[in-house]
């Protein structure tokens, strides 16, 4: 089995991710996206541990589930708070402070 | 230049010089209305202890063999890492020495009568505490004995300028003369701040000795780069062309800063700067060329301005400009001409100093009137200021036997010897300045009185008018420094010996020809406002004699061949400092506005275009790391 | 590999770490267990000495750490090489912890804001509503700041000492989720303050995923996430070094992104505006000095063979992110937006420093960015706790405008505010002047003269907008029923004092800390 | 590989339209897609522990919070998909597209050279493998770790528990104050009148009729009144519907 075909694929999930994040308004949809990036990473974590045949970037992989676990808690608590004040999760809306 | 000794005996002392006023200016400072009814004894107090040390010192000085005068002392080590280490350290060597004196002595002067001008002003505590915190950085900057230290009295004298400046605060204009004064001073510092990284990058060293050291064997790039840098750094503090444009704006200060700061001392500070560096611009020639340069273009500028203003402490302004233009320009003569630039600074500090306190006691007493126009006939009524007054002004045109004519004669001298064209410029300069300043004369002391109605003119208080006298005194005998040419002399082992310059016409003709010079001007001068209502309103014409025509004749020829030519010039000179010079940086600051606000809107506050902004960061990232490596 | 083997955790090296992070799971048990009343005092008590203990314990360990056998470092790895105990790292510690609780002092502050601290009283409660206004008269407060402060402050110790990407990565996040939480509990202005808390959150998820990619291709690279072992792998050069500069390039965009870089720094003001000042204070001092460490290491010891392939890329970013910084805050009129983005133009200053050689007879850059991260950090926290002081009744007065004639009004804060304002312009007897010396001359003896150059200029560029508010403060006339400056308690006074005390020391007399920088030595592979 | 190249076309289709539909219900469905299919390809790669985590924690876990949140906040919420800052849509196609064209070639695409495989590492099986590592070299990785999870619960607790700071009143304390305000200020005991049922109006912005014919302001709810959404009931309307009755009747 070729390395390069998944992580072409990892590469291309990850783009996809980015430009979610540039284009969608909705916070939690944004998020999802970031989420996908992160997805996309563990793909690449685990055909590279394959490729190096050691465990090690599979744990990495565990690590980023653990990690995005806790960061889906967070942000979406932040979130929803937002959400509760303004009724509204567009994250356009959220722009009073800037220049 | 001679060996460094350690400081024993009296001279262990010399830390004190800049530590008395520095402590007496945080308690002013510090120490809030608590200290309002003594502060300005306190204040005074400071500098003249300074004063007495510095004399004390300079005793000692004289007391040692030649070759022993210069004494170093080492207080703590700044910082050291790996090879760069910067000790704080002092040097009292002769030309710090007279700097010392100078500055204390002045500045003592300039503290008693800032008691009296500043008696109903209710923040006068806080301006003493400015004024001590100039000393002491003042006297860090010609004590330091490296130039990290030096820079560090540098920057301190800027920041007190800068105070004092705007000390007035509630008036919009100081407030935007302090800050263009900072402004334009940090373009300066920038030039310092480079050659001492040069310094420290070329010889791992930042103190004169390293420095002069070193500078032998450095590449003739790096030793034009740091004598240009240097230079730059003088021009900012000294107000030399391009960088002059805040001294005038300066004047916006109350006067006695005027007189200290923005004409006895910290400018001359860029003069000292040169003279100190002299081991660097021995070795290169573009760099000292450009010293003369700036110090001629300078001068004849400043001279020109002196003309053209109406306001009294601007043309006093005006030709300090003028005045460290002569300086500027001997400095950059090399050996021939350190003694005499030191030489004219000093004789330049008493008079100005002089000049800028009379003006400052006129303006007391004419309600802060600085308009010479509505000056005139106040030499009766008030007498100690005017003939303290005339003192500084015979000195500062160069009348026979005034310290002005031995100092200025000197470097009129040196330029000639350099250079037939430089000499003649300056000499041009001097009948210049004889012109405007007879014309200030006449139009504040002579004459009719042009008073506005509710102008009581009187004489200034004994705190005023003591230093007053004492700086008049000085004024008329500060050439006694040449005699047998001592100063010259004293200052070898600081600069080297004097080289001596062989003139193409015998000195005392050359001498002749500058006094005419300056009686010409005079003359001019005495033709256009004494002799007339000096009002801008046009002579009336029903009251001309014959001879009167004749006058008008003579002086519509003195109008078409000297006047008009000299007005055009004037007025493009004046136009070209606003709008040109003051345009550049006005400009560069505007375009710089204009980026910023520019940029600033690129923050729009919504997330997705930061997001956009940071893929596109990581690709730039990205992609310029590999192109260094397929490059 | 048949039979486990227990891993040796070097716990006495470990102590500050440990006391920090233990310190911060019994704080979220004191929060259950605790009374409501005197909960707050509990806290800060027990937070501090907490801080101070693992200081002290930092202490001790620098004083124990070992020369390193044929390298130029002192130190150790610990925790099976997930930790580098060196000098650096002992040394970033120490200062970290000297701002934590300098900062923690002005978290604790109760008395500006009339008996209760700058964070929402309850978060969840709708702003402007009866139960909001309910909580703040029952003096009501989240006390779980505290723990989560802890938690950050151990993210940030463990962030710079990591000798594996792994660990760096989950310091990463350990020091990110709770400044998320922090940035969104601000008591006023609670909408800009979520607002703060979410675009930081989402940047931040963003950069993070940027930096874990990063770190899966470095590891497909080299086939190891241990420091050491990349930098083996550089040095032999095996493996594809497309991989490597990807990966590093995504890397460093996860560690731009914290120190506030440009391109990356877009969400410096609106967050810095937003939080609650105490933790603008907090993220401006140590989040910086975190991640620049983390930076510092990263590049050093992992990618130091590759230095000139990334080099020029770090001038490229050194040179926007001075010039950005710098250039933007000269037309900014909120005061925290303006400190916001002079710390972007000090992270620039300090990416000279970091262009700068590394090692040599000088002043290295390593050195330098330390030193210049300990003196910023003092005056950074204490302009921002003066900015908690100036206030109206709306909160803090953070409009420029409204700081008109402040030097009349209120003098002493004026000044002292005036005085972070030279030492950020660097101007001789600050540390801002002895710091921006030493970045500058260790970018000048690594040949990066035209960058030092630009920060020159930039430096002169920003002097005017410090200059701006002092010109503002002492020579303009003072604003309209303007605003008052609070009195503060113990806590705020003393961490003033220390910052401003610490801004004049490391002005006059550096020596010391240059002493400590220099000794902390290089890192340990 | 053939298991890849079925899947892969899949998750790009399924990554595609969860950044393009516009409701973020389906959004989060389209991302379920992806995991699974990821889930899969972790299994393909001879990482079965991956696998079931992927499975439990991030589609069964994380995805399901996701849902959670998106119907707190409304589930048939939907984007409008017009791009309201300038340029933006246009300069993220171009950065994304040169971006993931970058790194696609420049990474993905460079030999990685031999592959190893997982035969040797998964020799005593993948979890162990994993649990050496995890409890071994990654150990203090693993224990930091537990203040993430810690920081998330209490930063979950911070911003979504609202503390109850008055005492809940009781099914009795509220009849208690109910007839102590009638004794009071003769306020009415009873519920409040409903709004007008009847044969033309059944809807709540019709005001009831009292036994007089005057409508009852009581009887509708305030936010209606303060919009101003309130029909008419005339006594007319009631008795031409009697008389509409009656005519029936005859």
């Amino acid at each position: 089995m070729d390395a390069t075909p998944f992580l072409t694929l990892s590469a291309l999930l990850f783009t996809i991710g980015a430009v979610g994040v540039l284009v969608r308004r909705n916070a939690i949809v944004v998020f999802m996206c970031v989420e996908l990036m992160l997805n996309a990473t563990n793909l690449a974590l685990v055909t590279f541990a394959r490729v190096h045949g050691q465990l090690d970037g599979q744990v990495a992989a565990f690590f980023v589930m653990v990690v995005a676990a806790a960061e889906v808690v967070v942000g979406l608590a932040i979130i929803v708070s937002i959400f509760r004040a303004r009724r509204s999760i567009s994250v356009d809306d959220a722009s009073l402070l800037k220049y | 230049m001679t060996e460094v000794l350690p400081a024993d005996g009296v001279f262990g002392l010399s830390w004190l010089l800049v530590a008395v006023p520095a402590i007496s200016a945080v308690v002013l400072l510090v120490g809030g209305r608590r200290t309002d009814r003594w502060g300005h004894l306190l204040g005074t107090a400071a500098p003249a202890f300074a004063f007495v040390l510095g004399v004390v010192l300079f005793v000692a000085l004289l007391g040692r063999g030649e070759q022993e005068r210069r004494v170093g002392q080492q207080l703590w080590t700044w910082f050291e890492v790996g090879g760069l280490r910067a000790d704080f350290g002092l040097l009292l060597d002769p030309l710090s020495a007279l700097f010392v004196l100078l500055i204390t002595g002045v500045g003592s002067l300039i503290h008693v009568y800032s008691i009296g001008y500043m008696a109903h002003d209710a923040r006068r505590r806080r301006f003493f505490g400015y004024l001590n915190l100039f000393i002491a950085a003042m006297l860090m900057l010609v004590l330091a004995d490296n130039y990290l230290a030096l820079f560090l009295g540098w920057e301190g004298v800027g920041l007190a300028s800068y105070l004092l400046i705007g000390f007035w605060q509630h008036k919009n204009s100081a407030a935007v003369a302090a800050k263009k004064a900072f402004v334009v001073n940090r373009v300066g510092d920038m030039g310092m701040v480079l050659a001492i990284m040069l310094m420290f990058a070329t010889f791992g060293s930042v103190t004169f000795e390293g420095v002069a050291a070193g500078i032998e064997d450095a590449s003739g790039a790096t030793q034009t780069a740091l004598g240009l840098l240097l230079l730059l750094g003088a021009c900012g503090k000294s107000a030399q062309v391009p960088l002059q444009s805040w001294l005038l704006d300066a004047m916006e200060g109350p006067t006695p800063v005027s007189a200290l700061i923005h004409a006895a001392t910290m400018v001359t500070a860029g003069v000292y700067l040169v003279v100190r560096s002299g081991f660097v611009y021995e070795t290169t020639e573009v760099a000292s060329t450009a010293v003369v340069l700036v110090g001629l273009v300078t001068l004849v500028v400043g001279a020109i301005i002196g003309c053209a203003k109406d306001d009294i402490k601007k043309v006093l302004a005006g030709s300090t400009m003028s005045q460290i233009g002569y300086m500027m320009l001997a400095a950059g003569l090399g050996p021939a001409g350190y003694a005499f630039a030191i030489f004219h600074l000093i004789t330049h500090g008493f008079f100005k100093a002089n000049l800028f306190l009379g003006a400052g006691s006129v303006m007391h007493s004419m309600h802060d009137d600085v308009d010479m126009r509505v000056y005139g006939g106040l030499s009766r009524l008030m007498p100690v200021t005017f003939v303290t007054f005339a003192m500084g002004y015979l000195a500062i045109i160069g009348f026979p036997g005034f310290a002005g004519f031995w100092s200025k004669d000197k470097v009129i001298e040196a330029a000639f010897a350099d250079n037939i064209w430089i000499g003649i410029a300056t000499i041009l300069a001097a009948g210049v300045t004889a012109f405007y300043m007879t014309r200030l004369m006449l139009m504040t002391f002579l004459g009719d009185k042009r008073w506005k109605s509710d102008v009581h003119p009187h004489e200034s208080p004994a705190t005023m008018t003591i230093p007053l006298v004492v700086l008049a005194v000085a004024s008329v005998l500060g050439g006694v420094l040449i005699l047998g040419g001592w100063i010259g002399h004293f200052l070898e082992p600081s600069v080297g010996p004097e080289e001596h310059h062989d003139l193409p016409i015998p000195v005392l003709a050359l001498t002749a020809i500058v006094t005419l010079t300056v009686a010409v001007g005079v003359f001019i001068a005495w033709r256009t406002y004494g002799t007339k209502e000096v009002p801008v309103t046009a002579p009336r014409g029903s009251v001309l004699t014959r001879a009167a025509r004749a006058d008008l004749y003579g002086d519509a020829l003195n109008e078409a061949v000297l006047m008009r030519p000299g007005q055009w010039t004037t007025r493009w000179l004046v136009w070209f400092d606003n709008r040109g010079l003051d345009g550049g940086v006005n400009g560069l600051a505007a375009l710089i506005g204009g980026t910023s606000g520019q940029v600033r809107r690129a923050q729009t506050g919504y997330v997705r275009s930061y997001a956009l902004a940071m893929l596109g960061g990581a690709l730039l990232v990205v992609v310029s790391l590999l192109a260094v490596t397929l490059a | 590999m048949n039979e486990f083997i227990a891993p040796t955790v070097e716990y006495a090296e470990l102590s500050p770490l440990l006391i920090v992070l233990g310190a911060a799971v019994v704080g979220v048990t004191l929060e259950a267990f605790l009374p409501r009343r005197g909960r707050h005092r509990i806290q800060v008590v027990f937070t501090l000495v907490a801080l101070v203990a693992a200081l002290l314990a930092t202490g001790w360990v620098a004083a124990g750490l070992d020369e390193v056998e044929g390298a130029s470092g002192r130190g150790l790895i610990a925790a099976e090489g997930a930790i580098a105990v060196d000098g650096p790292s002992v040394f970033m510690w120490g200062v970290l912890l000297v701002f934590s609780i300098i900062s923690v002092m002005l978290f604790a502050e109760r008395r500006i804001e009339g008996g209760v601290s700058a964070f929402a009283g309850q978060a969840a409660a709708l702003p402007g509503t009866e139960a909001e206004r309910e909580a703040s008269r029952q003096g009501i407060e989240h006390t779980e700041v505290f723990p989560l402060v802890l938690f950050a402050i151990g993210g940030m110790l463990l962030f710079p000492a990591s000798n594996d990407l792994l660990t760096m990565f989950i310091a990463l996040e350990v020091l990110s989720l709770p400044l998320y939480l922090l940035c969104g509990l601000a008591r006023r202005r609670r909408l800009i303050s979520q607002e703060a808390a979410m675009k930081y959150f989402l940047l931040g998820a963003f950069s993070s995923a940027f930096f874990v990619y990063g770190i899966a291709l470095v590891y497909g690279y080299a086939g190891s996430f241990t420091l050491a072992d990349i930098h083996a792998a550089v040095d032999n050069n095996t493996g594809s070094t497309n991989l490597l500069l990807a990966g590093m390039g995504l890397i460093a965009v996860g560690l731009l992104f914290k120190v506030s870089a440009a391109p990356f720094h877009a969400w410096t003001p609106d967050v810095y505006q937003g939080a609650p000042t105490p933790v603008t204070g907090f993220m401006a001092a140590c989040t910086k000095l975190a991640a620049f460490g983390a930076l510092l290491r990263v590049f050093y010891v992992a990618f130091g063979g590759a230095q000139w392939d990334w080099r020029p890329m770090i001038w490229v970013v050194a040179a926007l992110t001075m010039a950005i910084g710098a250039v933007v805050a000269l037309t900014q009129s909120d005061i925290k937006r303006m400190l916001a983005y002079s710390s972007i133009a000090h992270a620039g200053f300090l990416l000279v420093g970091f262009a700068g050689a590394y090692g040599g007879d000088g002043i290295t850059s390593l050195q330098s960015v330390l030193f210049y991260l300990a003196a910023y950090g003092f005056s950074t926290i204490g302009a921002f706790a003066v900015v908690m002081l100036v206030r109206d009744p709306g909160g803090e007065a953070t409009h420029l405008s409204r700081w008109a004639g402040l030097g009349k009004t209120s003098p002493l804060v004026a000044g002292v505010f005036a005085f972070f304002m030279l030492a950020f312009a660097g101007i001789p007897l600050t540390s801002g002047f002895t710091s921006k010396w030493t970045v500058f001359s260790a970018a000048w003896a690594g040949g990066a003269w035209p960058l030092v150059l630009l920060a020159v200029g930039m430096s002169a560029v920003a002097a005017y907008f410090y200059v701006r508010v002092i010109v503002l403060m002492f020579f303009s006339d003072p604003v309209v029923d303007g605003p008052t400056v609070s009195v503060p308690s113990l806590f705020t006074s003393s961490a003033l004092v220390v910052a401003v005390v610490a801004t004049v020391v490391l002005g006059i007399l550096p020596g010391p800390v240059l002493d400590l920088a220099q000794q902390a030595g290089a890192f340990v592979r | 590989m053939i298991v890849f190249w079925v899947l892969a076309p899949i998750m790009v289709v399924a990554a595609l339209g969860m950044v393009m539909v516009r409701k973020a219900v389906h959004s989060a469905l389209l991302l379920a897609v992806v995991m699974i299919c990821l889930a899969v390809l972790y299994a393909v790669q001879n990482a079965p522990f991956l696998f079931a985590v992927q499975i439990i924690v991030y589609t069964g876990a994380i995805l399901m919070l996701f849902l959670f949140v998106l119907m707190l906040v409304g589930v048939d919420s939907s984007d409008s998909l017009v791009e309201t800052i300038k340029g933006q849509r246009l300069a993220a196609s171009v950065v994304a597209v040169l971006f993931g064209v970058m790194i696609a070639i420049f990474v993905a695409q460079t030999s990685v050279g031999v592959i190893v495989g997982l035969q040797g590492a998964n020799e005593q099986g993948n979890v162990t493998g994993i649990a050496y590592l995890l409890f071994g070299r990654y150990v203090f990785a693993f224990e930091v770790s537990a203040a993430l999870l810690i920081t998330a619960a209490l930063g979950a607790m911070v911003l979504a528990h609202q503390e109850r700071l008055t005492p809940r009143v009781s099914q009795r304390q509220l009849a208690e104050q109910r007839m102590r305000d009638y004794s009071d200020s003769g306020k009415h005991l009873g519920p409040l009148p409903t709004p007008g049922v009847y044969a033309r109006h059944n809807a709540v912005d019709t005001p009831a009729l009292l036994p007089d014919g005057t409508p009852s302001t009581l009887s509708l709810s305030r936010s209606l009144q303060a919009r101003g959404n309130v029909r008419a009931a005339r006594v007319g309307d009631v008795e031409s519907t009697v008389e509409q009755m009656k005519g029936v009747d005859d």
